[in-house]
C-alpha cells in the first residue's frame, strides 16, 4: 500500500499549505488573509488559530490512518479478537474536541459582538445595491453640507470608521471589500449595518457575493480611502454641480445634446437644464425596474464603470494608480480621469451596446421597465460627441 | 394520506409476514391477523402516526408564515375587520363534535356493530361538509369585503393556511364516504375496524389542527 | 414480482363473512413476472432498489455533465463555453441534480435493497407505497429536466433565495419547473421514509432487538426520521413559492411589505437536516465495510448509533449557519455559531471509531475498504473547513466564496460520494451475484481520490483568495499574481474535474465488463458479517427461506466463527454454504408476498400532467386531479391477492403459493 | 435509544398476546361511548370559554390564558379522542416528536425575526 501513503500525504498537505501561505500572497486584491483596517484584521486575529488548529487536527487524523493501514494490514495473522470497544477513546475524542471548541469559541463570540458595535463610527453612507451595480448616496453630515450620490467606488476617510447602511432596490445582494470587513447582505426592505475602516490609502477591491442574477460576476465594487485632508477635497468636488458646455457647435456640446435627448430618461447629472433652464430630472423610476441608474454627474472622478467591471483608465494609467505609494495616491486620484488617460474603447463600446459588454435585460417586461441598460442604436459619431461631453464631467 | 389509509381495506401490505404464522418461533405473539411484527403494532397505525408527526411541521410553518404576515395588510382590510368570531365559533364547535361522532364510529367499529359504525361514519362526514361549507361561506364573505387571495400578505398567508386545513378536511370527507361506501359492499376483509381507526386519527388531527388556527389566528388579535 | 399470493383461511376470517371472490375487488392484479411488465407493474423492494439506483446513476451523469460544463468556463477568464443565462442554469441544476437526483434516491436505492434483508424482512411494509414513491422520483426528475426544452431550466442557484427567484427576476418558466418538480420528489421522500421507518421499527426479524440492528439499517432510520421532519418543511416553501408565481400571491415580494428572510429561514431548516439525509446512508455504508475487511466488529457502535442520532437531532438547530450574512442580529448568530461547533463532537466520534474499528484488526485492501478509508480522510478535510466556517465572523470572510464549495465538495464527493461507490464494489455481488473487477476497481478509486482533491483542494485557495461562488466569468484585472494567481488554480481545477470524469467512466466500463462475464461470485465473498448475505446472490424473491432468528449483533458472522475456548481465537464452525443448505433444507412453505399493480404508477404519473397544468394550462389541471382521485380509489378497491386464474396454470385456492418465474 | 427501552419493547409485543396483538397496549382499555362524550362536553366547555374571554378585557392574562385553554384542548384530543394515552410508546414517540420539533424550530426562527415583543 505505498501508493496509499503517498496518495493521501497530498491532501492535508495542501490544506496545510493554503492556511499558511495564505497570508504572504503578493497582489491578491481579494485576499481575505490580508487585513488592511481593524476590522478586517479583528477576523484574521480571530481565525488563524481555528484555521491551523484545524490543519493539525487534519494532519492528525491522516496520520494515524496511515499508521494503521500499514501496520495491519493483513499478513496472515489470526483473525482479531472481536473486542467492542473502549468507551475511553469516545470519552477522550469528547474531552479533546470540546476543549478545542471550547478554545475557539470563546473568542469568537467576543468578536461577533466588537464587529457588530457601531457606535464610534462617526460618518455614515448609505449604500444601496440594485441589478448590477452599487450606488453611494452620503447624507448630510459634518463635513458633507450637501448630499453626495455616486457609484462603483465607496469613498472613505482613512482612519477613522464609517458606517455603511446597506439595502437593495430588487434582490438581495451583498456588500464585501474582502481587506475591510467581511461581507452584510444588502436586504430589500431592511436597513443594515456594516462597518468599513481603512488603515492606509489606496483602492481595495470588493465584490457583490450574493447570487442576484444575470450578471452576479459582473456586480464589483472598490473602496477608496483617502486621507481626510483629500476627503474633504473630494467632497468639496463631489457636492459642485456639473458645469454646462459653453460651446453648443463643440463635440461635448452635440454630445451634451443627446445626452438631454437619450441618457436624461436615466441618468441624473446635477445642474443639468432643459431649454427653458428647468433642471432635468432622470427618470429612472419609471424606465428601470430597480428605479435607478448611476448618477454621472462627476463620472470622470471615478476609475471604473459599469458596476467596477471596467476600468476607466487606459492600462497603464491604472497600473500607475494601483502602484502608487500611499502619499501619492490621494492627489493622483483627486486628478481623475485625465484625457489622455480614459479608457476610450471600452467606454466607446459600452455607449455601442452595454448589454454586450455585460449582460442584462435591456428589452421592457410588460409593464415597459428594464433592468440594465439598453442598446441606444446611437451613430458612431454620437458616441464620439458623447464621449467628449462624459469627458467634462469631472 | 389516503393511500396509507385506505391501504388497508386491502389489507395486505403486510401480508409478506404471513407465512411467519406458522413458522416464526414467535408463533403465538402474531394473535388473530397472524402478523408477527416487532414492536407488536399494527404497520398502518405506525405510519398513520409518523405521517401526523410530519403534518406537524407543515402546519407548522403555514402558522408561522401567518404569523409572521398577519399584521402586514397593506391597503386591505385587516383581521378585525373581516373576522366573524361567532360565526367561526359555531363552526369550530361544528367540527370538534365531529370529532366525538368520528371516536363513537370508532368504538362501534370496535364493538363490529356495522350499523352504528355506518351512521357515525355518515354524521362524522356530514359535519366535516358543514364545516368545509362554512369555510366557503366564510371566505366569499371576507371576498366581498375585498379581501383577495392576493390583496395582502396577510390575505395570502390567511388563504394559504386556512386553504391546505380545509383540503385536509375535504380529503378526510372522501375517505370516510370512501369507507361508508366500501362497509355497505362488504368488500374488505381483515379487520376493518382499523381502517375506521386510521381515519379517525387523521380526522382528529384535522381537528387539533384547527384548534390552533382558531385561537391563533381568529381570537387572538392581530 | 415472482410471487402470487393467495388467499388464506385467515384473512378471510372475520364477522363479514365473505368468500375469496367477494374478496378480490373491483380490479385485477397484473401478475406480470417478467419482461417490461413486470418492472413498471413491480412492488418488490429489490427491484424497486435497483431501479432507484440506477435512475440516480443516470442523473449523476447528468448532473457531472453539467459540472464538466462549469469547469471548461472557468477553465479561462472571461471563458466563453457558456453564456451567462446558460451558466447560472447550469450551477443550478447541476446543485439539484446531485442533491435531489443522485444522492438522496441513490441512498434510498440501497435502503430499498438492504434494510428488509438486514432486518430479515420479506419486504417492506408498504410495498405498493414504495413503488409510487419510486415512479414520484422518476416523473420528478423527468419533469425538472424537460424545463431545460421548455424555455430554460431555473438560473437561480441550488437555494433560490427570494426574490430573486420571483417571476419579475426570473421570467422563465425554470423555477415553476424547479418548485413543483422538488415537490413530487419530495413526495417519494416523505412516503419512503415512513415505510422504511416503518419497516425497520415492526418488521424486524425475531430477537433482532434495536441494538442488535446493522449500522447501515441504523442510519437510514436517523435519515428517514429527518426527512420525514424536513421535507415538510420545503413542501411549504416550495408552495408558497409556487402560489406568489402563479396565483400573485406576494410572500417574497418587499414592495408589499414582504420579508425575503423568511425563505431562508424555511430553506435552510430544510436544507440543513438535508445535508445529514445527504451523509448519513454513506457513513452506514463504512460502518459496515470497514469491520468487514478489518475482521472486526464495529469499534463501539453504541456510540457510532449514538452520534448518528445526535448529529440527527443537533443537525435542526444550526440552520442559520447558511445565513451569518443576512442580518440576523448578534445574539441569534451566536447561538447558531455555538450549536455548529457542537456538531463536530458526534461527527468526531464516528471518525475515531472507524480508525479504532481498522486498528488490531487484519486489513484487506479491497475496492469497497479504499473508498471507505478515503472517506475518512476526505470527509475529515470537508469537516474540520465546515468548523472554520462555524466561527461566524470568519464565515462572513467566506460565505459566497469557492472555501464554502470547496467545503461541501468535501464532505459531498469524499463523503457522501465515496460511501456510494463504496457500497457499489461491497454489495454488487449480492446485488448481481457478480464481482466487479478489483483492478479497474482500483484504478476508479485512485483516480477519484486524485480528481477530486485537485478539482476541491484549489477551491480553498480560490475561495480565500476572495474569489466568489456563482460566477460565471472571472476578469483578470482581479486574478493577482505568483502562487495565489486565481486562473492556475481554476485550471488544476479544471483539470482534476476531467479526471475525475474519466475515474467515473472508468466505473461504467468496469459495470459493463462485469455484466458481460458470468455470474460466478461465491456466495461470500467478503466473509461479511450482517443477515443480508444470509440468501443467495441475488436475493430468492421471498430473501429468505427461514426468516432467521437473530441473537447477536453481525449475526452471520457469528453463525460463520465461534471462538475457541482453549485458545481464545475466532475458529470458522460453518461456510456460508452450509448455512445456506440449512435454510433450503427447512424452507418455508405457501409465502404470500403483495402481487404488483397497476396504481403506483398511474397515480405517480398524474402528478407531472398536474404540475403541466399548473404551468401551462387549468385543463390539464383537472385531468390530473381526475387521474389521482381515480387512481386512489383503484389503489383502494383492487384485491388483496391475485385471482385464480392470474396463476399459470390456475391453481385450486386452497393450493400452496406457485412460483412463476425467478426474480430478474 | 438505549437497550433496555428496546428490551422493553420486545415485553412489549411479548405481553401483548391475544385478538389484538397487534394494536399495542390500548386494546384492554375500552371505554364506553359516554366517557367521549364527557370529553367532547368539557372541550366545548373551554371553547365556549375562549370565546367569551376574546370578548372581555382581562388585560395581560389574556394571552396567556387563550394559549394555556388551547393547549388543554389540543392534548385532550390527542390523548382521549386519538387514544394516544392509552397507545404504544411509538405512536407517543412519533407524534409528540413531531409536534415539538415543530414547535422549537419554528418559535426560533420567529424570534430571529424580533417577533416576540
Ligand atoms: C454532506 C453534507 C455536509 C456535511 C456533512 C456538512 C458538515 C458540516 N458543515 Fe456544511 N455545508 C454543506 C454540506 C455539508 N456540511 C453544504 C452543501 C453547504 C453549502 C450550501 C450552499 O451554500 O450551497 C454547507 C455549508 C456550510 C456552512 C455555511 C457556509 C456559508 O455558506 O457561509 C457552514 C457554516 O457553519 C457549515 C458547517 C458545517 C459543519 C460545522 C459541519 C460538521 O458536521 C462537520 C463535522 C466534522 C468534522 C469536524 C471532522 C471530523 C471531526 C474530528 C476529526 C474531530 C476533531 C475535530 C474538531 C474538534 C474540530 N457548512
Ligand atoms: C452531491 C452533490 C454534488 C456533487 C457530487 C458535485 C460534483 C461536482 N461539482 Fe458541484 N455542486 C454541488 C453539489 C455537488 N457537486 C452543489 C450543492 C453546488 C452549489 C450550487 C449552487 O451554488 O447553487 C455545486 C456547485 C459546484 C460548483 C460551483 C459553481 C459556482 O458556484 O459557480 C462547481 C465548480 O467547479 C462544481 C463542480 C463540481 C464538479 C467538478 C463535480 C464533480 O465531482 C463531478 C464528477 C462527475 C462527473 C465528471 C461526471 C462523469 C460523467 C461523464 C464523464 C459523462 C459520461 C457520459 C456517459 C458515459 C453517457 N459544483
Ligand atoms: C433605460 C435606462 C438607461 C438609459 C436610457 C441609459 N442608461 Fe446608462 N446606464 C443604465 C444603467 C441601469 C446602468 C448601470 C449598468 C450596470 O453597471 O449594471 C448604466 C450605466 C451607465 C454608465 C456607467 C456608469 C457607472 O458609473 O458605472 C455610463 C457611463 C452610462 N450608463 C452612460 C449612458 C449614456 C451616455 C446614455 C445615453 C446615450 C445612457 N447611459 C442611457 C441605464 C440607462
Ligand atoms: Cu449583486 Cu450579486
Ligand atoms: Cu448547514
Amino acid at each position: 500500500m505505498t501508493s496509499n501513503r503517498r496518495g493521501l500525504w497530498a491532501i492535508p498537505g495542501l490544506a496545510l499549505v493554503v492556511t499558511i501561505l495564505a497570508g504572504c500572497a503578493k497582489n491578491a486584491p481579494q485576499d481575505t488573509w490580508q487585513p488592511a483596517g481593524p476590522d478586517a484584521r479583528k477576523i484574521d486575529d480571530l481565525q488563524r488559530f481555528p484555521f491551523y488548529a484545524a490543519g493539525v487536527v487534519g494532519v492528525l487524523v491522516l496520520a494515524v490512518v496511515i499508521f494503521v493501514v500499514w501496520k495491519y494490514r493483513d499478513r496472515g495473522q489470526a483473525i482479531p479478537h472481536q473486542g467492542h470497544g473502549n468507551p475511553l477513546v469516545e470519552v477522550g475524542t469528547i474531552a479533546f474536541s470540546a476543549i478545542l471548541l471550547a478554545a475557539v469559541a470563546v473568542p469568537t463570540v467576543g468578536v461577533i459582538f466588537d464587529l457588530a458595535e457601531t457606535d464610534d463610527c462617526k460618518m455614515t453612507v448609505n449604500v444601496t445595491g440594485q441589478q448590477w451595480w452599487w450606488e453611494y448616496s452620503y447624507p448630510q453630515q459634518a463635513g458633507i453640507d450637501s448630499p453626495i450620490v455616486t457609484s462603483g467606488q465607496l469613498v472613505i476617510p482613512t482612519g477613522e470608521c464609517v458606517l455603511l447602511r446597506l439595502t437593495s432596490r430588487d434582490v438581495i445582494h451583498s456588500f464585501w471589500i474582502p481587506k475591510l470587513n467581511g461581507k452584510k447582505d444588502a436586504v430589500p426592505g431592511r436597513i443594515q449595518l456594516l462597518r468599513m475602516e481603512a488603515e492606509t490609502p489606496g483602492i481595495y477591491a470588493g465584490q457583490c457575493s450574493e447570487f442576484c442574477g444575470l450578471s452576479h460576476a459582473n456586480m464589483k465594487m472598490d473602496a477608496v480611502a483617502l486621507r481626510p485632508a483629500d476627503f474633504a477635497t473630494w467632497v468639496a468636488a463631489q457636492t459642485a454641480p456639473a458645469v454646462a458646455v459653453s460651446d453648443q457647435e463643440s463635440a461635448a456640446g452635440r454630445g451634451e445634446a443627446v445626452f438631454k435627448g437619450q441618457c436624461v430618461l436615466c441618468h441624473q447629472v446635477n445642474g443639468l437644464v432643459d431649454d427653458e433652464g428647468k433642471p432635468l430630472i432622470a427618470q429612472a423610476d419609471i424606465n428601470l425596474v430597480s428605479g435607478a441608474a448611476p448618477n454621472l454627474t462627476h463620472f470622470m472622478s471615478r476609475t471604473t464603470f459599469a458596476g467596477s467591471t471596467y476600468s476607466l483608465l487606459t492600462e497603464e494609467c491604472r497600473t500607475k494608480l494601483m502602484a502608487a505609494l500611499p502619499d501619492e495616491f490621494g492627489a493622483l486620484y483627486l486628478g481623475g480621469v485625465e484625457s489622455g488617460c480614459l479608457n476610450v474603447v471600452e467606454l466607446k463600446e459600452w455607449l455601442r451596446n452595454a448589454p454586450d459588454k455585460k449582460p442584462m435585460y435591456p428589452d421592457t417586461n410588460e409593464d415597459g421597465k428594464r433592468r440594465g441598460m439598453p442598446a441606444l442604436g446611437l451613430t458612431e459619431n454620437q458616441i464620439n460627441d458623447l464621449v467628449e461631453y462624459l469627458k467634462t464631467l469631472k | 394520506m389516503s393511500e396509507l389509509a385506505v391501504d388497508t381495506s386491502s389489507g395486505h401490505d403486510s401480508a409478506a409476514l404471513d407465512s411467519r404464522h406458522d413458522h416464526a418461533p414467535h408463533d403465538d405473539h402474531g394473535g388473530g391477523h397472524g402478523h408477527y411484527t416487532s414492536l407488536g403494532l399494527s404497520n398502518n397505525k405506525l405510519g398513520m402516526w409518523l405521517f401526523l408527526g410530519s403534518e406537524c411541521l407543515l402546519f407548522g410553518g403555514l402558522i408561522s408564515t401567518y404569523m409572521l404576515y398577519r399584521g402586514r395588510t397593506a391597503k386591505g382590510p385587516g383581521p378585525n375587520q373581516v373576522y366573524d368570531i361567532p360565526f367561526t365559533s359555531a363552526s369550530s364547535f361544528v367540527l370538534l363534535m365531529s370529532s366525538l361522532t368520528m371516536v363513537l364510529a370508532v368504538t362501534a367499529a370496535k364493538r363490529r356493530d356495522d350499523g352504528n359504525t355506518r351512521l357515525w361514519l355518515s354524521v362524522t362526514a356530514l359535519l366535516g361538509a358543514m364545516f368545509v361549507g362554512g369555510q366557503v361561506y366564510e371566505f366569499t364573505g371576507f371576498y366581498n369585503e375585498g379581501l383577495g387571495f392576493t390583496t395582502s400578505l396577510f390575505s395570502s398567508s390567511l388563504y394559504t393556511l386556512t386553504g391546505f386545513h380545509g383540503v385536509h378536511v375535504t380529503v378526510g370527507i372522501m375517505m370516510l364516504m370512501a369507507l361508508r361506501g366500501i362497509l355497505t359492499k362488504n368488500r374488505i376483509v381483515g379487520d376493518k375496524a382499523e381502517v375506521v381507526e386510521l381515519i379517525g386519527l387523521y380526522w382528529h388531527f384535522v381537528d387539533i389542527i384547527w384548534i390552533i388556527i382558531f385561537t391563533l389566528v381568529y381570537l387572538i388579535p392581530a | 414480482m415472482a410471487i402470487i399470493e393467495r388467499p388464506t383461511g385467515e384473512m378471510l376470517r372475520g364477522p363479514v363473512g365473505v368468500g375469496p371472490r367477494a374478496s378480490l375487488g373491483m380490479y385485477r392484479r397484473p401478475v406480470e413476472t417478467t419482461g417490461w411488465r413486470s418492472w413498471l407493474f413491480t412492488v418488490d423492494h429489490k427491484q424497486l432498489g435497483l431501479m432507484y439506483g440506477i435512475t440516480a446513476f443516470v442523473f449523476f451523469l447528468v448532473g457531472g455533465l453539467e459540472a464538466l460544463l462549469i469547469r471548461l468556463q472557468l477553465a479561462q477568464p472571461n471563458g466563453k463555453v457558456l453564456s451567462a443565462d446558460a451558466y447560472n442554469q447550469m450551477f443550478t441544476m447541476h446543485a439539484t441534480t446531485m442533491v435531489f437526483l443522485f444522492v438522496m434516491p441513490m441512498a434510498a436505492g440501497f435502503a430499498n435493497y438492504f434494510v428488509p434483508l438486514q432486518v430479515g424482512a420479506r419486504d417492506v411494509a408498504f410495498p405498493r407505497i414504495n413503488a409510487f414513491g419510486y415512479w414520484c422520483f422518476l416523473a420528478g426528475g423527468l419533469f425538472l429536466n424537460s424545463s431545460w426544452l421548455l424555455g430554460g431550466a431555473a438560473d437561480g442557484g441550488w437555494f433560490m433565495y427570494a426574490p430573486n427567484s420571483s417571476a419579475l427576476f426570473s421570467p422563465s418558466h425554470g423555477v415553476d419547473f424547479w418548485a413543483l418538480g422538488l415537490q413530487i420528489t419530495g413526495i417519494a421522500s416523505l412516503t419512503g421514509s415512513i415505510n422504511l421507518i416503518v419497516t425497520i421499527l415492526n418488521m424486524r426479524a425475531p430477537g433482532m432487538s434495536l441494538m442488535k440492528m446493522p449500522i447501515f439499517t441504523w442510519m437510514i432510520l436517523v435519515v428517514q426520521f429527518l426527512l420525514l421532519f424536513a421535507v415538510p418543511v420545503i413542501t411549504v416553501a416550495l408552495f408558497l413559492l409556487s402560489f406568489q408565481r402563479t396565483f400573485g400571491a406576494t410572500f417574497f415580494d418587499v414592495s408589499a411589505g414582504a420579508d425575503p428572510l423568511l425563505w431562508q429561514h424555511l430553506f435552510w431548516i430544510f436544507g440543513h437536516p438535508e445535508v445529514y439525509i445527504l451523509v448519513l446512508p454513506s457513513f452506514g455504508i463504512v460502518s459496515e465495510v470497514l469491520p468487514v475487511f478489518s475482521r472486526k466488529p464495529l469499534f463501539g457502535y453504541p456510540m457510532v448509533v449514538f452520534s448518528g442520532a445526535a448529529i440527527g437531532f443537533v443537525g435542526w438547530g444550526v440552520w442559520a449557519h447558511h445565513m451569518f450574512a443576512s442580518g440576523l442580529g448578534p445574539v441569534s448568530v451566536t447561538v447558531f455559531s455555538l450549536s455548529t461547533m457542537l456538531i463536530a463532537i458526534p461527527t468526531g466520534i464516528k471518525i475515531i471509531n472507524w480508525v479504532m474499528t481498522m486498528w488490531g484488526g487484519k486489513l484487506r485492501f479491497t475496492t469497497a475498504m479504499l473508498f471507505a478509508i478515503g472517506l475518512i480522510v476526505e470527509f475529515t478535510i470537508g469537516g474540520l473547513s465546515g468548523v472554520t466556517h462555524s466561527v461566524s465572523p470568519s464565515d462572513t470572510q467566506q460565505t459566497d466564496t469557492y472555501y464554502i464549495v470547496a467545503h461541501f465538495h468535501y464532505v459531498l464527493f469524499g463523503g457522501a460520494i465515496f460511501g456510494i461507490f463504496s457500497g457499489f464494489y461491497y454489495w454488487w455481488p449480492k446485488m448481481f451475484g457478480r464481482l466487479l473487477d478489483e483492478k479497474l476497481g482500483k484504478l476508479n478509486f485512485w483516480l477519484m481520490v486524485i480528481g477530486m482533491n485537485m478539482t476541491f483542494g484549489p477551491m480553498h485557495i480560490l475561495g480565500l483568495q476572495g474569489q466568489p461562488r456563482r460566477m460565471y466569468r472571472y476578469t483578470t484585472d482581479r486574478i493577482g499574481e505568483g502562487f495565489f494567481n486565481l486562473k492556475f488554480w481554476n485550471q488544476i481545477s479544471s483539470l482534476g474535474a476531467l479526471i475525475l470524469a474519466v475515474g467515473i467512466i472508468v466505473f461504467i466500463v468496469n459495470v459493463v465488463r462485469t455484466a458481460r462475464g458470468p455470474a460466478n461470485a461465491p456466495l461470500d465473498p467478503w466473509d461479511a458479517r450482517s443477515l443480508e448475505w444470509l440468501t443467495t446472490s441475488p436475493p430468492k424473491v421471498h430473501n429468505f427461506d427461514v426468516i432467521p432468528t437473530v441473537s447477536h449483533l453481525d449475526e452471520f458472522f457469528h453463525l460463520k466463527y465461534a471462538e475457541n475456548e482453549a485458545t481464545g481465537e475466532m475458529e470458522r464452525v460453518a461456510t456460508a454454504e452450509e448455512l445456506m443448505k440449512i435454510q433450503e433444507d427447512n424452507a418455508e412453505q405457501n409465502i404470500h408476498l403483495p402481487a404488483p399493480s397497476y396504481w403506483p404508477l398511474i397515480l405517480a404519473l398524474a402528478l407531472p400532467v398536474t404540475a403541466y397544468g399548473v404551468i401551462y394550462n387549468k385543463i390539464l389541471i383537472a385531468v390530473g386531479a381526475t387521474m389521482i382521485v381515480l387512481s386512489i380509489f383503484g389503489w383502494a378497491l383492487e384485491p388483496s391477492m391475485a385471482d385464480d386464474s392470474d396463476l399459470e396454470p390456475p391453481a385450486p385456492s386452497d393450493g400452496p403459493t406457485k412460483e412463476l418465474a425467478p426474480i430478474v | 435509544m438505549s437497550t433496555d427501552t428496546v428490551a422493553h419493547a420486545d415485553r412489549g409485543h411479548a405481553d401483548d398476546h391475544g385478538d389484538h396483538g397487534d394494536h399495542g397496549h390500548g386494546e384492554h382499555v375500552d371505554h364506553p361511548d359516554s366517557y367521549y362524550v364527557k370529553i367532547a362536553l368539557v372541550l366545548a366547555a373551554i371553547t365556549a370559554a375562549e370565546v367569551a374571554l376574546s370578548y372581555m378585557d382581562v388585560g395581560a392574562a389574556f394571552l396567556p390564558t387563550l394559549l394555556i385553554m388551547m393547549a388543554i384542548k389540543f392534548v385532550m384530543v390527542v390523548l382521549f379522542f386519538m387514544h394516544l394515552r392509552f397507545d404504544s410508546k411509538w405512536f407517543n414517540m412519533a407524534f409528540w416528536t413531531g409536534l415539538i420539533l415543530a414547535i422549537l424550530v419554528y418559535v426560533a426562527a420567529l424570534t430571529t425575526f424580533r417577533f416576540f415583543g
